[in-house]
């Protein structure tokens, strides 16, 4: 580790930051200083870092030119340990603190001594915009190879290769007014508001609210305009009404006026977040917000000029420069050359010449300039070079010298003779763009304004964009258009305006900007050397030109064949040159290229934060019934049924040894043919179903008929959408009269309650009929088995007698001392109970069931033999055994059809169309292997011919295929085409290892085909 | 046609890369086409070059109402993949994946159809089940697939989170070797340079506003340029079908609706193979800029804003950082939508409609990228003799009438 | 992300407690049987889809579980009303009280960035 | 009488009783980490919870005679007797929820059956389907902007409203009994799901669970 370095270029006075404490980072292994108030960037401009990465494409040196979101260069790694990493971090907008580690994330072996740089630098004029369309291609087989060594050059930061330490968390606000950016206008606005009433909330991206009040030479009643920044935060601080929010984006605007704005809470105290008073923070927090009114105070950026050699390090940003000199203290070199295009420029030359450091000269590309900083700075003794620009900037890794000559901006020509300015620094200005994009995010188109040379926001429903974001410059009238802002959007939501004073702003005059773009070179853009456009993605002038000259016109053509703009900026430098630049190709105006539509994200966003806390074990509910807890204690290995998590089978310890899923769950169900199983069965859906009419809606609803089912009777039903496909099933009894409980699949609850609403609140509102779910109020304990009769009777009071209490019959009493009601339908084929009680007493029951059931060998099953033994009954499970392509008539089930229904009942309809009468169509048939210790594989195909060509004709395949320990042997149900008619046929099913078995079609029913032992 | 090789780069270099041709022209219409596409994306700009190309009719105008590729063919995830579970619908996305692989040498455009591997993972038992029964259904129509447990899950993505701790732990997963990704602009191009060579003339910033019919058989279009006319006309404009047909006096089984997908920031390679999750609900690959490419899902409510709503990009975020936990400090850098047409079965709609020489190509849903090529090889076939391609026969549009649909809902990328 | 004017609840509320549910107005046929097959298909599946003023039918799922009828342009996405079920709407694709769709109509697919 | 059947779900209280959280304070324990008046979560168990359909012309004076408040007939209101123990809450044109001290909503229902006889309603008791949890402090409702989507600032939210809303990824009927504190129904089987994300979220603050 090297020694501590000086900070060279730190100025002894001025800006923001706290000169009393020092903090140390690490950046690319070497150790620096900086202050509490730095960014990454100002610290590594203090320390004289030119060169903080390379680029993407020609692997080129580059170093920082802005100060803020729209950083193209500086994106470093961040993160001292492998779980901490965070990749792309704009070092602009990455405030200090102790301990900071961070690395460039291109440049091999370095950024300083870089070899990918030397193949860029020879091979990069083979490299024009799309050049891999156009090579790579032979042979064809290749490809992967090229794309292998293409993808070694992918990506800049690294993915962490550990799991996140820290937590993120979502907020959902409310508010009536939304200001994004805390600038003047934004300050303005919100003050505006907040005396209103509304309710105010503040969003701004930066470390400090105050925006450009905070490196600004103008001053607000006298005074330095950040003291009436402190003023106006203090009073805003002090509003109950209002919330501030600072660290915070706004990346993402949508419809109704909903915008995300991202919270980072805790990135600039350390890489993970902190834990205070023993409780960890979040490290950042998405607020959900829902306004009222939103006002874009979003400012704008600046645009440097297009110029060869502009991406050298040591080309900045003019507005950058006076940042990092009034705000941070660090003046980014010795020697200024600024080029500009407008007055706003000329600020950073008298900034630098403020600081001590030699402005070498002004270059103006008008011819006469003039405004109150254009005599400043003639005042203050710089040269002032007028008509012209810099063309070329000199240097490798740093900047040596700024070309300088006279330019013919209409002809687009280099008009004078070259000089060379000697200097280590080159500051440009093109003009400012308004910060448009989240005005353009649900797509409202933006407006080209000739006056301003930019674009401002479209027309959206409920915003207001004021100040920079609506090219608006002068700070007087920023601040009022800030105020009128805040008054109208707070009035709108319905609170009346109160008076805000302006402070007294200067009144600057400034000349005219001049439309200038890229900048004209001695030799043609093709021809010349390099003028970058997109920083990050190496997009240049002549790349663009080549575009248009290869028929890519439309803008969108032009960023998709060069990249440009698809950048982790998202082209906030370059797009605007861009699009001049094309129009210039293709001679057209700026607006007949295209205008710009942004989408979210404003500056990328942690997955992390817009995940929040759905992740890990809040990823999606798990639902559990009351017996949960006894599964848990009991060993059973879960199931995934929607978000229920059932118990899937219990294996035990046989001989210290765990048994395997095919034991246990052979042991389960001969526990239940042979004995008594108990299967927690809470999960089915259950709907109360009150009304006089809620039979006739039963039988409208289902397909088979309710008119004659009496009360203390259950019936199976089987559910259709009006395509005729069976959509779900269960069992639902009358309790009274006017009353019935429905049970349904365990995955359909839900949308089977809002389909039964469906129907009667849109095409039968008529039906007087109630629904209810109660599938929470109940836990349902099936005990099924020959024992479970003996079972129940000792511990119910319910009269059990076969005569009495029949197959299909429901009863209620007590269980265990529990009023319940117990349903004497079956899914095993054997003598079953369902005993339902209100699930707080569901464990109660439960064990007295097991204290009593021990004698009889009670065995809990899960839901894998539960699934056995209905194959082993030939009953269905909706959505195994059909799939959105299966009638009630393809599952031979025309027994629960009431074809004869008075009413049309939903799927009736369609089971006359021509294809639901086909004859061929997929049926539901079982299936047994010729060899009975085959296991059929479920979802294995099948055929007739074995011995076909491929593709091979399928005719079906197996829905579901189990090992039957009862009957010793695989088995299997299956759909076939026809299968109907097929019985005793042999077919084939050919496996991916290459066997073929061979099965015979039979009954769905395996066993006790004549449901005796249900009935006992 | 200037035709591209590693050569001829080198040759351009020398001359500063001043005498590249344009890639298409930008021709003046017609009054008379023997045939007009409307809709200048992947899959108008195929049947365009195919029926030129291989079918003989030359005479042929694609009218486009923006630019070229600009609509789903701009938007889509890249995913190509051709292990669909129903026989018709394995028949055509086999077909495409067919003209895939000679795709970048037969338009002498590198589309970089990249062969990295799909892996469609399984959660429930359910998944498995309908896993097992797709890839036996793809083996035994000739696409090789293979059915991966866990562990060979996690060997070939060893950064996912295959652990049994997962909410909806992996439990296995399809795996189509062949599919992969390529790069949907350069399909786009590729094609309408193709077409171009070949005499088609692509008709950019033209709206067709109407369709001239007579007796029940079209004869032209009407534009904002002027009418043009042709007996043919072939629709191929996902996103504005049913508004198409709706000039055309019919309704279509279709409705509209937003598809989202977002990108990462780059990073550094760390995923080889795209990773499709069903019921965890998203989708991943990384491109070869070092993007981390993820398909959201679909809202359900119509939409032709190409753009949907916010939580569906959060439930998409939240499945991938299950998948893979290491990408929760990766960053979103960028979202967008699409407007898909979904018909009801999840397969499309390639068919004769009530108006004679009038065809329909739409429906695609989530899945039209992967199809582009075999799409418009059979639409073009179909245009070229007025019968349908044997492969297109079942994907009539009148199979909603008969009810013979196609149900592939499992096999889409993103249930609708 | 929409906010959505429940007609029952009598105020806005937040998209994702809905469940968007398709065209509205679309009824059963009173006589299924009385149905050719064509008739029956453009029931089940066929639907105007405009792109433009939509009538659509949206549940309160996560609310007061009705089912109710929204009016809104499916490029802008502005919802133009909502209203019960059993209502008719009072804005439609040709009404004259169809009020200016100014960012609607400034909405048509633009270039994205 | 409507011809339904109704059902008397409870029994003698010798007969032990598991709420739905029981199964959570086992698993997830019932932190004591902060101060009570900071962030508190209490359950109230074993409550009656009845679900009320119907006109609200038909129900009004039953409801009133019965129970003795008149049925909130405003969407999202909710109302309580004086004693704070009985309230009913608007769950939409035809539905209210009815929570009452446990074991009062079976003669309850009983008596709003006799009153009502023969119209057209219905009654569902689904006592045993969901649990009421209750939080209080000065960081609960920063604690329900994390998880419901629902906007809960008083000026939206004040005494006496109630609404269905989302929580996380589950619903919850959300009320406001009271100026300090708020009500939260969940449903039995989310309920381990919601007291896991409640504990989660208020972790930056340390919470205090009154088991």
């Amino acid at each position: 580790m090297s020694q501590s370095k000086q900070q060279m270029y730190r100025l002894n006075t001025g800006g923001r930051i706290d000169r009393s404490h020092t903090l140390s980072f690490t950046f690319n292994g070497e150790r620096y200083q900086g202050h509490p108030g730095d960014t990454l960037a100002s610290a590594l401009l203090a320390n004289g870092v030119d060169i903080v990465n390379r680029s993407f494409k020609y692997s080129r040196p580059r170093g920082i030119v802005a100060a803020g979101a729209e950083e193209p260069n500086a994106i470093v790694q961040l993160g001292s340990t492998e779980a901490a990493q965070v990749p792309n971090v704009r070092a602009t907008q990455q405030a200090l603190y102790d301990g900071l580690t961070a690395s460039s994330t291109n440049g091999w072996p370095n950024v300083q001594r870089d070899l990918m740089g030397l193949i860029g630098k020879l091979s990069g004029q083979f490299m024009p915009p799309g050049f891999y369309y156009k090579t790579f291609m032979a042979p064809a087989s290749m490809w992967l190879t090229y794309e292998k060594y293409i993808r070694m050059a992918a990506g800049l930061g690294c993915s962490p290769m550990e799991v996140d330490p820290d937590s993120y968390d979502h907020l959902h606000q409310h508010c009536d007014v939304l200001v994004v950016g805390a600038g003047a206008a934004g300050l303005a606005a919100a003050l505006a508001a907040a005396r209103s009433g509304a309710r105010v909330i503040v969003a701004d991206e930066q470390e400090e609210m105050g925006g450009s009040l905070l490196d600004s030479r103008e001053t607000l009643d006298g005074k330095p305009a950040d003291q009436w920044v402190a003023r106006v935060l203090a009073e805003l601080a002090g509003c109950e009404n209002v919330t501030l929010l600072s660290r915070t984006t706004a990346n993402g605007y949508h419809d109704h006026n909903f915008v995300t704005l991202h919270e980072r809470r805790t990135e600039h105290l350390g890489e993970t977040a902190p834990v205070v008073h023993g409780h960890r923070q979040v490290r950042s927090r998405m607020h959900r917000v829902r306004v009222g009114q939103v006002i874009l105070t979003t400012g704008a950026h600046e645009r440097p000029l297009v110029y060869a050699g502009n991406d050298v390090p040591g080309n900045l940003l003019a507005g950058a420069v006076s940042t990092y000199i009034r705000r941070y203290g660090v003046a980014p070199g010795r020697k200024l050359v600024l080029s500009t295009s407008n007055d706003y420029g000329y600020r950073a030359a008298l900034d630098w010449n403020e600081a001590g450091c030699e402005v070498v000269a002004v270059v103006d590309a008008r011819e006469a300039p003039a405004g109150d900083w254009v005599d400043a700075t003639r005042a203050q003794g710089i040269k002032i070079i007028t008509g012209s620009a810099v063309i070329e900037a000199k240097g490798s890794n740093r900047v040596t010298a700024a070309r300088v000559a006279k330019i013919d901006i209409e002809a687009f020509k280099v008009s004078g003779p070259v000089q060379e300015l000697a200097c280590d620094t080159i500051a440009s200005s093109g003009g400012y763009s308004p910060v448009i994009h989240l005005a353009s995010h649900t797509g409202a188109r933006p407006t080209w304004r000739d006056d301003i040379l930019g674009f401002v926001p479209g027309l959206v429903k409920g915003v207001q964009a004021c100040g920079g974001a609506n090219g608006c410059y002068a700070l007087c009238d920023v601040l009022a258009e800030g105020v009128e802002a805040g008054i109208k959007a707070a009035a709108a939501m319905g609170h009346a305006a109160q008076t805000v004073s302006l402070p007294s702003a200067e009144q600057l005059q400034q000349g005219p900007a001049v439309a200038l773009f890229q900048v004209p070179h001695e030799k043609p853009t093709l021809r010349g050397p390099k003028q970058l456009v997109d920083l990050q993605n190496d997009v240049t002038a002549a790349g663009i030109e080549l575009a248009t000259r290869e028929g890519f016109e439309s803008i969108e053509h032009i960023k998709r064949y060069t990249a440009m703009g698809f950048g982790t900026d998202q082209g906030k430098l370059g797009n605007i040159n861009g699009m001049a630049i094309a129009a210039r190709c293709l001679g057209r105006s700026i607006p007949e290229v295209g205008t710009t539509v942004f989408r979210p994200n404003y500056t990328p966003v942690t997955f992390g934060a817009i995940v929040g806390r759905h992740c890990r074990d809040l990823f999606d509910p798990e639902r559990y019934t009351a017996l949960h807890q006894w599964h848990v204690e009991r060993g059973a290995e879960f199931e995934d049924v929607g978000q229920w998590k059932r118990p899937w089978y219990y294996p035990q310890k046989v001989n210290g040894k765990a048994e395997t899923m095919h034991e246990a769950v052979a042991r389960e169900c001969l526990a239940v043919r042979e004995k008594v199983g108990i299967l927690d069965a809470s999960t089915l859906g259950k709907i109360d179903i009150q009304g006089p009419d809620a039979r006739e809606f039963l039988a409208r609803i289902y397909t088979n008929k309710w008119e004659k089912l009496a009360v203390g009777k259950c019936r199976y039903g089987l559910m259709c959408k009006d395509d005729g496909m069976v959509t779900d099933d269960g069992v639902t009894s009358c309790l009274a009269e006017n009353h019935f409980l429905m049970t349904t699949t365990t995955g359909g609850a839900a949308a089977i309650l809002e389909w039964l609403e469906l129907w009667h609140q849109t095409e039968w509102p008529e039906l007087d009929v109630y629904f209810s779910s109660v599938t929470d109020h109940w836990a349902t304990m099936t005990i099924t088995g020959p024992e479970a009769r003996k079972l129940l009777a000792e511990i119910s009071d319910i009269d059990l007698d076969r005569d009495s209490f029949k197959f299909m019959d429901w009863r209620s009493g007590k269980v265990g001392g529990v009023p319940a009601r117990v349903f004497r339908i079956s899914f095993t084929g054997e003598l079953t109970f369902e005993i339902n009680v209100q699930a707080n007493y569901a464990m109660h029951v439960w064990q007295t069931l097991f204290k009593h059931g021990e004698k009889y060998g009670l065995t809990p099953y899960g839901t894998e033999t539960m699934h056995v033994l209905r194959a082993e009954k030939g009953f269905i499970i909706v959505g195994q055994e059909t799939d959105g392509s299966v009638t009630p008539e393809d599952l031979g089930m025309q027994w629960a059809i009431g074809y004869d229904k008075p009413y049309s009942w939903i799927g009736k309809r369609a089971l006359i169309r021509s294809d639901t009468k086909r004859e061929n169509r997929k049926q539901l048939v079982g299936l047994r292997p010729k060899d009975p210790k085959v296991v059929l594989e479920e979802g294995a195909q099948i055929v007739l011919d074995p011995k076909h060509a491929i593709p091979m004709p399928m005719v079906g395949h197996v829905t579901s295929s189990y090992y039957s320990p009862v009957l010793d042997s695989g088995f299997a149900l299956a759909v076939v085409k026809g299968g109907h008619q097929k019985l005793g046929e042999t077919v084939y099913l050919p496996m991916a290892d290459g066997q073929t078995h061979e099965a015979e079609i039979v009954s769905t029913i395996f066993y006790d085909p004549k449901g005796e032992r249900q009935n006992v | 046609m200037q035709r591209y090789s590693g050569f001829g780069l080198v040759k351009h270099a020398l001359s500063h890369h001043e005498n590249w041709e344009r890639q298409w022209r930008n021709p003046t219409p017609k009054k008379q086409y023997d045939v007009i596409i409307v809709g200048g994306g992947g899959h108008g700009l195929a049947t365009a070059y195919y029926l030129a190309k291989e079918f003989g009719v030359k005479n042929v105008a694609v009218i486009e109402k923006g630019w070229l590729g600009g609509g789903n063919t701009a938007r889509n995830t890249t995913i190509v993949r051709s292990n669909y579970l129903w026989d018709e619908a394995a028949a055509l996305y086999e077909h495409a994946m067919k003209l895939w692989k000679g795709l970048s040498q037969d338009l002498n455009y590198n589309v970089m159809f990249s062969q990295r591997g799909v892996l469609n993972l399984g959660h429930t038992l359910q998944d498995m089940r309908d896993i097992q029964r797709r890839v036996n259904a793809n083996r035994l129509n000739g696409i090789y697939g293979e059915v991966l447990d866990a562990r060979g899950v996690q060997d070939l993505v060893p950064i996912m989170d295959c652990s049994t701790s997962a909410r909806y732990p992996v439990l296995g997963a399809s795996w189509q070797p062949q599919a992969g990704v390529a790069r949907h602009d350069a399909v786009a191009w590729g094609y309408a340079r193709g077409a171009d060579a070949h005499g088609v003339d692509i008709l950019q910033q033209t709206e067709v506003t109407g369709f001239k019919i007579r007796d029940g058989q079209i004869y032209g279009v009407h534009t904002n340029r002027g009418d043009i006319e042709a007996k043919t006309v072939g629709c191929v404009t996902a996103g504005n079908s049913s508004v198409l047909a709706k000039m055309g006096g019919f309704n279509l089984p279709l409705e509209s609706h937003p598809l989202q997908a977002l990108v990462s920031e780059p990073i550094k390679p760390v995923l080889d193979t795209v990773v499709m999750s069903n019921h965890v609900h998203g989708y991943v690959s990384q491109s070869d800029k070092g993007d981390l490419v993820i398909g959201a899902g679909i809202d359900g409510y119509n939409g032709y804003g190409q753009r949907g709503s916010y939580p569906t990009v959060e439930h998409t975020l939240q499945a991938i950082v299950e998948m893979f936990p290491i990408f929760s400090r990766v960053r979103m850098n960028r979202q967008w939508g699409g407007i898909v047409d979904t018909c009801p079965d999840a397969c499309p709609i390639i068919s004769k409609t009530p108006v004679k020489g009038l065809y329909f190509n739409c429906g695609w849903g989530t899945g039209g990228f992967k199809a582009t090529p075999g799409s418009g090889h059979v639409f073009a076939a179909s245009l070229a003799r007025g019968e349908m391609h044997p492969i297109a026969e079942p994907f009539s549009m009148f199979r909603f009438h008969s009810g013979a649909l196609i149900d592939e809902h499992g096999a889409a990328g993103v249930a609708h | 992300m929409f906010y959505i004017y429940c007609p029952y609840c009598g105020e806005h509320r937040e998209e994702e407690e809905f469940h968007p549910k398709g065209q509205a107005h679309i009824e059963r046929p009173k006589e299924p049987e009385a149905c050719s097959d064509e008739e029956w298909g453009d029931y089940l599946f066929f639907r105007d889809n405009p792109r433009g003023v939509h009538h659509e039918m949206w549940v309160h799922a996560v609310g007061c579980r009705k089912f109710f009828n929204v009016t809104r342009h499916t490029v802008s996405y502005e919802i133009l009303e909502t209203y019960k079920m059993g209502e008719q709407p009072s804005i439609t694709a040709g009404s004259q009280n169809q009020p200016r769709l100014a960012h609607a109509v400034s909405q048509k697919e633009g270039v994205r960035a | 009488m409507s011809n339904a059947a109704t059902f008397d779900s409870r029994t003698d209280t010798a007969i032990p009783v598991e709420s739905p959280l029981a199964y959570s304070y086992r698993r997830s324990g019932a932190p004591q980490a902060g101060s009570p008046s900071w962030l508190q979560l209490r359950e109230r168990a074993m409550l009656g919870h009845l679900i009320l359909r119907g006109g609200a012309i038909v129900l009004d004076e039953a409801v009133r005679d019965v129970l003795g408040i008149s049925l909130p007939g405003q969407p999202q209101a909710l109302v309580q007797d004086a004693s704070g123990e009985r309230s009913i809450q608007w769950l939409s044109p035809d539905e209210w929820l009815v929570i009452v001290p446990g074991g009062e909503e079976f003669p309850l229902e009983t008596k709003l059956r006799e009153h009502l006889g023969d119209a057209h309603f219905a009654i569902s008791d689904v006592s045993g389907g969901q649990t009421l949890l209750e939080l209080s402090g000065e960081a609960a409702r920063e604690l329900l902007m994390k998880t419901v989507i629902y906007d809960v600032h008083p000026s939206n939210f004040p005494v006496g409203k109630g609404v269905t809303t989302v929580f996380a990824k589950a619903t919850t009927i959300l009320r406001r009994p009271s100026e300090e504190r708020w009500e939260l129904v969940v449903r039995r089987s989310f309920a381990d799901y919601c007291y896991r994300w409640l504990l989660d979220a208020a972790a930056e603050y340390g919470v205090n669970v009154q088991q």
